[in-house]
């Protein structure tokens, strides 16, 4: 049950951090460590690329969110990739499809 | 829950972080072999199970208690039940804090109080009872009868490995 | 198992094939949280109880019996050890038929047999109490003391969530 | 916990088996009715390639050593490549390194 999380920086001004796993109580605490990392290290433009997350839940969420209000208080932002079905409908659920600019690929977030 | 269920399948788990994920294969595990079910119900029910598993685990840590969270799954001919028991320090869903909405930009100023609305978006009902010994959070999903005519046994029976006969009657030359 | 023996978790699993992965799961698990064990250790016991899983549930299948199989993980200061109980017909251990060398070209006519064998190799210790009302294997690691210093409750403490405080804490501009 | 079995007969007289994930009582039946499928087909040289596979035990075993009974019953053989310790590990510890020829590599399988 690792979370595996690569982080490309090849195109500033965006940092996209692809997450692979389950994100939940035990993993998270991995993705907020790293979303700390590239937010004290200048990141302000981080996409978070979910389409390799095979489970997500309500710890995952706050992780997100907490890194999304993070950088948008440093004039950044943190957007999201994600096309699967089950993922999207936890962001649904919990009507934050409607906090969270979500992409349906890579490329699009990079553009927007 | 009362009437007549049947115990499908029981987990003790310490308090730690690292047995949610071992609860969610245990409860998919069982709902898809006992029910009929969509792959989309069984996911429901999981990530509904994740959330009451991490708040049970959540609870010890507060209390600073060492003793183990149950899980159970039940069913009877309408439903598949699943219990989450801790004994954490209980809480009174009355008085959980209201947060702004999703759309007002302060909602960002929580990253907590998601999991209780998730539960109850995704099961057909969901029961908490809670006091300072600990809380029972009770999952429902109605669905149909376990699988048609297929006790434990027949199932068994079909996957039993007879290596032996297996081989002899099936490959003819 | 005698002593001062804390019990860790415990399962309990219809007698039906696809349980095996989750009691795999849930033992691995155990052993990595509560034991400081090399990833090799850890394959092995796990190895050791499917095979012991796996003739506890086609022990059932025999005996048409529906009970649960009950799965234990249990640990004192120099041994972990996992427990395996059936209600399965029981068998006797002195009475299993010897196979042919794995050399000898007969040998290839057994497809069975090989499971206990496996366990008697990889655990420390192996101990079958079986009669008509079912069997108990006991299979023993030594292995080093818990995880040092860390009892569940710390170990969730370092796990805990507490997002608010992290963002805040350790990013500083 | 679903098996992968993927046939390659595109090297007669070959036929490359290659399986992934785990081999327990819940799905070695897939392999055993895959396996005497092709026995029944015609195939004589299957080589089961076993690198993808996570788990293996006796009840794997067991279909492995079925199979290839029966395929030098009908003139032909089950060879194995594996290079995984882990795996290797349950052929050793059975004495079955001795019964089964393991290759390290699907060509060196199908070379010899
Ligand atoms: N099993 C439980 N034991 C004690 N308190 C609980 C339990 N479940 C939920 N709570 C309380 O309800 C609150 C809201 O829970 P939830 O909606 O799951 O969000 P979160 O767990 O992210 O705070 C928790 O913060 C906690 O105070
Ligand atoms: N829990 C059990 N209950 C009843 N019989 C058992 C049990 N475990 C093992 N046996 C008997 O011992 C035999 C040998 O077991 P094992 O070495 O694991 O090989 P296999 O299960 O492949 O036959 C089994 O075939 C069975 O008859």
């Amino acid at each position: 049950m690792d979370l595996g999380i690569e982080v490309d920086d090849s195109r500033p001004p965006h940092v996209v951090v692809a997450v692979r796993g389950e994100v939940d109580i035990a993993t998270a605490p991995k993705l907020r460590e790293k979303l700390v990392e590239l937010a004290s290290q200048g990141a302000k433009q981080v996409v978070v690329d979910l389409d390799g997350v095979e489970f997500l839940d309500s710890t995952g969420l706050g992780v997100l969110i907490g890194g999304m209000k993070r950088l948008r208080g440093l004039d950044g932002d943190l957007t999201l990739v994600c096309t699967q079905p089950r993922i999207l409908k936890v962001f649904e659920i919990t009507g934050l499809n409607r906090a969270f600019t979500i992409y349906e690929t890579v490329d699009a977030a990079l553009a927007g | 829950m009362e009437g007549a269920a049947d115990r499908v399948l029981c987990l003790e788990i310490p308090p730690r972080a690292e047995f949610v994920a071992v609860a969610r294969l245990v409860v998919s595990t069982a709902a898809k072999s006992r029910r009929a079910l969509a792959d989309d119900r069984v996911a429901d029910l999981t990530l509904a199970l994740s959330e009451a598993c991490t708040n049970a685990i959540e609870a010890h840590g507060a209390k600073e208690e060492a003793d183990r969270v149950t899980v159970r799954v039940d069913e009877d001919d309408e439903r598949l039940v699943v219990t989450v028991e801790d004994r954490g320090p209980g809480f009174d869903l009355m008085e959980l804090p209201t947060h702004p909405a999703v759309t007002d930009p302060n909602r960002l100023n929580f990253e907590r109080g998601l999991g209780i609305p998730i539960i109850r978006n995704l099961v057909d009902e969901v029961t908490f009872t809670s006091d300072e010994g600990g809380t029972t959070v009770t999952l429902v999903l109605r669905c149909p009868p376990s699988i048609a005519g297929m006790g434990p046994d027949e199932l068994l029976e079909l996957e039993d490995v007879d290596l032996e006969a297996a081989w002899d009657d099936e490959v003819t030359q």
